[in-house]
């Protein structure tokens, strides 16, 4: 049993019986955030003992889950990157709930919150390590149910239990997708251990491989987050606690990419080269919608919601660029593909959970999400404005945080895509790198609207107004979120490698991992490109400094003045003339109007007296929510159709019952006499 | 060796960049024949608004005061990065196309939060505009660097410079032709000149880069306008080294490098004029045709990077 | 000796297929009580046949309760039970009288297909007899399903209880005596239970219509 | 006292008991479920003398016989039975029964016990053919316990429906034994069911199949499979909470244990197929018309009786599918018996509180009865095969056994429908749970001793979703020994 795996087990096993058994108040919140923070360490010391020394970790418990050989854990590099993922998250998150959850003390049962909280970390670890179907599944379900509970915690605001519901469907049907899919990897495996799947994997028939494939894409795609299966993360994300949502955004929905890696790439070995085309469509796809509806939003959390689709787009991009290059056996392209999306992966967890962090304090503070009504917190709360504005560059891909890093690594792995001779790769890359483009602008856009509404101007509401800072347990949250951001960028060149070994061995792809430049210089291992992300970030400090200097000793003396902003000349300026988050995004949404199909109703009412004063205008717009309305409306209204008609049945007419009881004997009677063999 | 020229080049940059400026507006007035103000007029501006008084909303915070110098410092950065004079820098290994490609949209971020910080409404119209076009830019400038990439095996600057310069033919290709088609749309675009946005103007429904502006007074807008005049002229620098690298000194002798500058200024005068006819002959697009035209420059860059692979 | 032993329980089960069918003719629930009557008097007599030409003596005494139990003591309580509720004639049924006798032809012509690999087996004399038992089960099957009132029903279900037993005794001359009176005493338990409720049934709903009950749906 | 008085005394003994005492009083209930205790015992004794590999008879000729089939069953109709007795009315609390109601429960609720516990240990085909008539009559006296025009109606659904399909079944029965007799003349222990299973190979094979038609509907009826599942939403929604536990719990499983007795003979003549054929056709017809059924449902113990049809129809489908098939469907019957008789308890105690059945007016269910809404919420989770509970177990392991028996378009199906089952039931369980408290609800528990035995059901179901205990394991592998050989 190894030490660290126990201490995991350990931490948050004590985190959740704590919480249960504490009285509440300030006790119990400190009894499940130092759970969380102890299994968390625990865990992230694990995954980098298995990640670095490579030895993977085993550890079978046959009498549990007798009926499918037993409870078997096996880490391998592969899942410690996932589990260093979810301890990584676990401590800030752990941290940052100890105040955040003070605000519930009235409302909700903290003990509940407190025992799921550290439950939902304890499964999440657990999923990487499982080895055998059932131990997964186990994991997988307990997971999901366990989020679902925290998504339940706010019960009494309006939409939460829609969302809620939403969610538990949408991840169930997933897990349905998914079981189907491993069941039918084990169908002539003698044990339903990850071992004998392999194997077993090696005699499917390639229509079965690809009905596996497919399955796990579309059970994991929908845990991840896939556009057309992606429409529960914009409701359920926001509905939970901010450090419930920022856990659910970091380090969840990457379990779906978990899933698809062990079964596409482990279990099966990689497959045809339309596997990688698949998932590159279907990344690109939702990179786009993803930020397309991230810009529309003008509810900060739901904002954030949307660009993890948009991110989990990127990651799918690099993913499909890995399986395309495997499938046509240019394995050093494919490990360098799969590498820069675990990374944006890594990348991702660490930005969006800031921001979420970040959108957390705000509603702490203010008790609203909707940016329309705040403004001007960047003087009530600087510590969350500075974070939250490191976040933002990070997430924009600007230098020199780690977004900018892995985005340029994305790019740099589908490059060499372009140049190969496979008919179909050159235009699909060439897509996927637009795509990626488009969408790294529109990011820029969507954050600039997102920092800029809330943090920056006037406040807009009185409670935006007399916002007041975080607690300190919730800023070195932030913190330590906004520090990982900036050394995961800087030290892009050693955990490239990492990253590299965790993939490598596995369906073909190359076991001498390559090197990722050397020192402080970052490069492609093809030679391609070259960059150092910590010389342009001292370049852009230093020549800041210089600037500042030369300005000091030459500019002028003068004092500076503050003065109200201009106005051409009004007099008194209110916060109803600033630009609104709505504003902020009419040009883009007048761009892409084909997408959005935006309803436009002005609705004016003039003064009795006379039509030259109004009294009020009210100006409302929707944008056409596509999935929803022309995936899942029909789906769920022909349901509802079917059982109606099912429901007729049950008519209360005991003849019509009796009837179909004397139907079903005479057909088996016929049957019996038209088919005696 | 190298570290001085480097240095040497991004000081001439700087020294240049309100030249080129002044240069094109003393152009444009030449050919609306009206005398206009001498090339050196904006040195002059940037003195005057050095030492003038700096005036700040009450409404903004410590960022708008910030955002200055990162744009300022996130431009001359890129200095350093582009070959101006000579090719194999040792700065190359900092950072290829991409990492100035970002660095512009780093500053244009700044920029824009800078704008929407004192809250008036210009700020929030400049503000949203510029990332729109920004936005829209990004997919064309990311595809016309993959077309220079795939013709030169690179993204880095100095082996596209090199190898372009090693193939004389390569610039007549059909990819070189497109892909500079498609980065003088974006250059346009990106430094706001005239179809996209008037330089001149401060009416409000036009302007997109003046607008963010607005509110900026004495050093700070000076620092501004000195990074939009140094944001021109690495475009400029770009597509004259890039697409005609003739006359960037490979081994670094005085003979060369004084060629390299010669060529260096050829090549930003012509560039200058060649803008200052677009900016007379065409009127200003309405806001939302600029689209339409980045979308004409996405297509350039599309075609540029088929037939870059096409032809390989 | 067989073939005179054959050809009496081929006539006694017609005759009890017969009496079956009156219920799908007539319309007042009197004749219905008398044809079950007569029907369960000939049936204890095919068994007591049965029992005679088959000498197994135990036949005679589930013929003897058979005839106790079903040809008095229930028609009794039945028509007490009509008189109680005052009710002369059958409703509209759903199926009107000539089709409704189509269709018992028909189920008893499946009843002989259904049993045509009974009948192949079978070496015992009374073998022949055993569609007519399949096809009297069938029509009472129909009587339920296409009589609206409860006290029809109950009628119909006691009919399917007599052509079983039939079924039972021409194919296997009778199942196990202990089994057999367990069966007995079960049926008769059934009916009381099925008259208490029609009785609750009649002060509840005013009437034993089964096409009231029709509240719980969905 | 051989173990077969040990089971079948008590509940005998418990209904005289209770028609005797004329003024009914507590001390009659209170006995009665003591006495329930010592059958509860007995099975345990069955189950120990099974894993010691000798089966249990006694009477004359083998007459009563456990093996692991029947003390499976017997285990869940004795718990189920000792629940009723220790939760049903008339333990001196008030419950909203007056006196004569609770001696008429407690007289008719012991019978009911008896006459099921009879039917899964008679080796008699016959006698367990009159077992199982007898839990029709006697429940069918219990449903209009409150006598208003809808439990009238569902009892005389329940009596008329269920009376036809047993009379079927007697047919099959007798179908049955006309093919033994003819084989092997007439014996007086022709209908021991070991009898016939050891002579199943010489049956003629159309006439047993035939016999089993008639089986299978009969008993099928009992059972709640489609399409003879109409009197089961109405009998279970009208009767009182503890006969609907016993009825939804584990009347269903022994009609299907009748269903599996034949099962057993006939696939020894005619091989499995043709009883595959016909399982998975009224499997998959149960579990669509129940998931269809619970999309827009009402009444949430309309909605717990629907999802009994589907898992009677899903272990209908495991028996189909092959030696795991069977082992995973016997766990989930036996997962499905615990949880369904918890969750019609506690929704007793919530139509007690509440008033009503309709699930819009029943809403803030965790603020008004914290204990017994978790408990209601953890077992509408586990009957919808969540973990931890043991349902998600067992219905891993059937679908598993479907993939490996090469089915997998019918487990898709099943999968398909489970999901909108799934979605239905957490959307009512949802809106029953969350939200201000329904106006006029009183809100603080009462009476928290009986939540002590449903928590002991819900921490059983944890314990059978995380491990397999070995006993239970060796009876299961017995159960697929007789089935499958």
């Amino acid at each position: 049993m190894n030490l660290e795996f126990g201490l995991m087990l350990g931490g948050y096993g004590v985190g959740a019986v704590g919480a249960l058994l504490m009285p509440g108040g300030r006790a119990g919140r400190g009894i499940a955030a130092f759970g969380m923070v102890w299994g968390g360490a625990a865990g992230l010391a694990l995954s980098l003992q298995v990640l670095l020394g490579g030895a993977a970790f085993t550890l079978e418990v046959p009498t549990l889950l007798s009926i499918a050989d037993g409870l078997a854990f096996r880490l391998d590099a592969l899942g410690a990157f996932f589990l260093g993922l979810v301890g990584l998250l676990a401590i800030p998150c752990g941290v940052y709930g100890f105040e955040y959850v003070g605000a519930y003390e009235g409302r909700y049962s903290l003990r509940l919150l407190g025992a799921m909280l550290n439950m939902f970390l304890l499964t999440m670890s657990l999923v990487p390590c499982a080895d055998n179907v059932l131990t997964f599944l186990l994991m997988w379900e307990g997971m999901s149910l366990t989020s679902y509970f925290l998504v339940l915690t706010e019960a009494d605001e309006p939409d939460t239990i829609a969302a809620a519901g939403w969610y538990l469907a949408m991840t169930h049907v997933g897990l349905a997708l998914a079981l189907a899919g491993f069941l039918i990897l084990a169908a002539n495996a003698t044990t339903t251990a990850f071992g004998d799947l392999r194997t077993a994997a090696a005699s499917l028939t390639p229509a079965m491989r690809n009905t596996v494939f497919l399955l796990a894409l579309a059970g994991f795609g929908s845990k991840a987050g896939i556009v057309p299966l992606h429409v529960w993360l914009p409701r359920a994300h926001p509905a939970a606690p901010s450090h419930v949502s920022a856990l659910m955004s970091g380090v969840m929905i990457k379990l779906g990419v978990y899933g698809l890696l062990r079964i596409g790439l482990d279990l099966l070995g990689g497959g045809p080269a339309w596997w990688g085309a698949l998932l590159i469509g279907l990344g690109a796809l939702s990179a786009v919608v993803g930020v397309l509806y991230a810009l529309m939003e003008n509810d900060l959390k739901r904002l954030l919601a949307y660009s993890s689709v948009e991110n989990i787009g990127l990651v799918f991009i690099g993913l499909g660029a890995g399986f395309l290059f495997l499938g046509l056996d240019a394995t050093a392209a494919a490990l360098v593909a799969f590498a820069a999306a675990l990374y944006h992966a890594l990348n991702h967890a660490a930005f969006k959970s800031l921001l979420f962090l970040g959108a957390g304090s705000v509603l702490h503070a203010t008790r609203t999400r909707d940016m329309n009504r705040l403004g001007g917190l960047i003087r009530g709360l600087p510590w969350t404005a500075a974070f939250f504005l490191v976040g933002a560059l990070a997430i924009a891909g600007l230098p020199p945080l780690n977004g900018f890093v892995s985005e340029w690594l994305l790019f740099q792995s589908l490059l060499p895509g372009i140049e190969s001779r496979a008919p179909m790769v050159a235009p699909l890359m060439t897509l996927a790198v637009s795509v990626l483009a488009l969408t790294a602008g529109l990011a820029a856009a969507g954050f600039v609207k997102a920092f800029g509404i809330t943090f920056l101007a006037i406040p807009r509401s009185p409670a935006a107004e007399c916002a007041h800072e975080a607690p300190v347990s919730m800023r070195v949250g932030m913190g330590i979120l906004a520090v990982a951001c900036a050394v995961f960028g800087l030290a892009a060149v050693a955990i490239m490698p990492a990253l590299a070994a965790a993939l490598a061995g596995s369906a073909r792809l190359p076991v001498p991992v390559p090197g990722f430049g050397s020192g402080v210089s970052l490069s492609m291992p093809s030679g391609f490109a070259r960059m150092s992300p910590t010389l342009v970030a001292l370049g852009l400090i230093l020549i800041t400094g210089a600037a500042w200097l030369v300005v000091r000793l030459f500019a002028s003396r003068w004092p500076v003045r503050v003065s109200a902003t201009w106005g051409c000349g009004r007099v008194v300026q209110t916060p109803r003339m600033e630009y609104t988050s709505t504003a902020f995004a009419e040009p883009l949404r007048r761009v892409f109007a084909e997408l959005y199909r935006p309803t436009q109703d002005l609705s004016i009412d003039f003064h009795p007296e006379s039509r030259y004063f109004v009294q009020s205008i009210e100006y409302r717009s929707e944008i056409v929510p596509w999935f929803e309305r022309y995936l899942y409306a029909p789906l769920v209204t022909r349901v509802r159709r079917w059982s109606i008609w099912v429901r007729a049945l049950q008519s209360g007419s005991a003849h019509a019952y009796l009837t179909y009881l004397v139907i079903a004997l005479l057909g088996l009677l016929t049957l019996l006499i038209v088919r005696p063999g | 060796m190298g570290y001085v020229l480097e240095v040497a080049q991004a000081a001439l940059a700087l020294a240049l960049a309100p030249g080129l400026a002044g240069l094109i507006r003393w152009l444009k007035a030449r050919l609306q024949n009206r005398r206009g103000a001498p090339v050196w007029q904006p040195y002059w501006e940037l003195a005057k608004l050095f030492q003038k008084e700096v005036v700040v909303s009450s409404n903004a915070s410590w960022l708008f005061r910030a955002a200055p110098f990162i744009v300022f410092a996130s431009t001359t950065a890129v200095t350093f990065l582009v070959p101006i004079l000579a090719v194999p820098l040792p700065f190359d290994g900092l950072g290829d196309l991409l990492v100035v490609v970002y660095l512009l949209l780093l500053s244009t971020f700044f920029l824009s939060l800078g704008g929407l910080d004192p809250g008036s409404p210009f700020g929030g119209m400049g503000a949203s505009r510029e990332m729109t076009v920004a936005a829209l830019a990004e997919p064309t400038v990311a595809l016309a660097i993959f077309a220079l990439a795939l013709a030169a095996g690179s993204t880095n600057l100095g082996q596209i410079v090199a190898r372009t310069m090693a193939d004389p033919g390569a610039f007549l290709s059909p990819g070189h032709l497109l892909a500079f088609g498609a980065l003088f749309i974006v250059t346009l675009a990106e430094t706001g000149r005239l179809p996209i946005d008037n330089p001149a103007t401060h009416l409000e429904l036009t302007m997109i880069h003046e607008a963010m502006v607005l509110e900026y007074s004495g050093r700070y807008l000076a620092l501004i306008e000195w990074a939009a005049a140094v944001k021109l002229f690495i475009f400029f620098a770009l597509l004259g080294n890039l697409f005609i690298p003739w006359g960037v000194s490979v081994v670094l002798t005085p003979t060369t490098v004084a060629v390299a500058v010669a060529s260096l200024l050829v090549k930003l005068v012509v560039l200058a004029a060649v803008v200052a006819v677009l900016e007379t002959r065409i009127a200003k697009l309405r806001l939302f045709r600029v689209p339409e035209l980045l979308s004409v420059s996405f297509v350039l860059a599309l075609l540029a990077v088929t037939s870059s692979f096409l032809l390989k | 000796m067989d073939s005179l032993f054959s050809q009496l329980s081929v006539l006694g089960s017609s005759l009890v297929l017969l009496f079956g069918l009156i219920l799908l003719w007539r319309r007042g629930i009197s004749a219905y009580v008398g044809a079950f009557a007569a029907q369960s008097m000939v049936l204890s007599a095919v068994i007591a046949i049965v029992g005679y030409f088959g000498n197994d003596h135990e036949l005679y005494w589930v013929a003897g309760t058979l005839f106790l139990l079903k040809g008095l003591v229930i028609p009794r309580l039945l028509r007490r039970m009509e008189r109680r509720f005052a009710v002369e004639r059958e409703m509209e049924p759903y199926v009107n009288t000539a089709s409704s006798l189509v269709v018992s032809g028909l189920l008893v012509l499946f009843g002989y297909m259904v049993t045509r690999p009974l009948v192949g087996l079978s070496q015992l004399p009374t073998r022949a007899g055993m569609p007519l038992a399949m096809g009297l089960v069938l029509v009472s099957l129909f009587v339920v399903i296409s009589r609206k009132k409860a006290l029809t029903q109950v009628i119909g279900f006691l009919m399917l209880e007599n052509g079983l037993a039939l079924l039972a005794v021409l194919g296997t001359y009778g199942i196990p005596l202990i089994v057999e009176l367990g069966v007995a005493l079960d049926v008769l338990m059934g009916f009381l239970v099925m008259q208490i409720f029609v009785y609750r049934i009649h002060e509840t709903f005013e009437s034993i219509d089964v096409e009231q009950l029709n509240r719980l749906r969905y | 006292m051989s173990p077969f008085a040990l089971l079948l005394g008590p509940p005998l003994l418990a209904a005289v008991l209770a028609a005797v005492v004329v003024p009914y009083r507590p001390l009659v209930g209170w006995t009665g479920a003591l006495l329930s205790l010592s059958s509860v015992g007995a099975a345990l004794v069955f189950w120990s003398r099974l894993l010691a590999g000798d089966v249990p008879t006694s009477g004359p000729g083998e007459f009563l016989r456990a093996d692991a089939l029947s003390t499976l069953l017997a285990l869940c109709v004795s718990v189920v039975g000792a629940l009723a007795a220790w939760l049903g009315p008339g333990m001196g609390e008030d419950d909203g029964y007056e006196p004569a109601q609770a001696r008429r429960f407690r007289i008719f609720s012991s019978l009911f016990t008896f006459t099921m516990l009879f039917a899964v240990t008679a080796n008699n085909v016959g006698f367990m053919w009159i077992a199982i008539e007898a839990t029709t009559i006697t429940s069918a006296m219990l449903i209009p316990l409150h006598v208003t025009k809808a439990s009238v109606e569902a009892s005389w659904k329940y009596i008329l429906i269920g009376s036809i399909g047993i009379a079927l079944a007697f047919g099959g029965t007798v179908l049955g034994y006309f093919d033994f007799v003819n084989m092997a003349g007439r014996q007086d222990a022709a209908l021991h069911w070991t009898v016939l299973r050891a002579s199943a190979a010489h049956l003629h094979p159309e006439v047993i199949k035939l016999a089993f038609v008639f089986i299978l509907v009969g008993y099928g009826t009992k059972a709640g499979l489609a399409p003879m599942h109409t009197w089961l939403p109405d009998a279970h929604s009208e009767a009182p909470a503890p006969l609907s536990a016993m009825m939804s719990g584990v009347l269903l499983a022994v009609a299907l244990y009748a269903v599996m007795r034949w099962e057993a003979v006939v696939n020894a003549t005619v091989g499995t197929g043709f009883t595959d054929g016909l399982y998975i056709t009224l499997g998959v017809l149960s579990v669509a018309i129940a998931a269809f059924s619970l999309v827009i449902q009402r009444n949430y113990k309309r909605m717990l009786a629907y999802s009994s049809i589907e898992h009677t129809g899903l272990i209908c489908v495991g028996l189909a599918l092959g030696p795991l098939g069977t082992f995973a469907a016997m766990l989930h019957l036996l997962n499905h018996t615990l949880a369904k008789s918890m969750m019609f308890f506690l929704a007793g105690r919530v139509l007690h509180r509440y008033g009503t059945t309709e699930i819009a007016r029943v809403s803030g269910l965790l603020k008004v009865m914290p204990w017994t809404g978790g408990l209601f919420a953890a077992g509408i989770l586990a009957v919808v095969g969540l973990p931890p509970f043991g349902l998600f177990v067992s219905e891993f392991a059937l679908f598993r056994a479907g993939f490996s028996v090469g089915r997998p378009w019918l487990v898709a199906l099943i999968l398909a429908l489970l999901a909108v089952a799934f979605v239905s039931m957490i959307g009512h369980l949802n809106r029953m749970l969350y939200g201000v408290p329904t106006a006029g609800v009183r809100t603080g528990e009462d009476r928290l001793w009986p939540l002590i035995p449903l928590g002991l059901c819900a921490t059983t179901l944890v314990v059978l979703g995380i491990t397999l205990p070995a006993p239970l394991e060796t009876l299961l592998r017995q159960i697929v020994a007789i089935v499958e050989r």
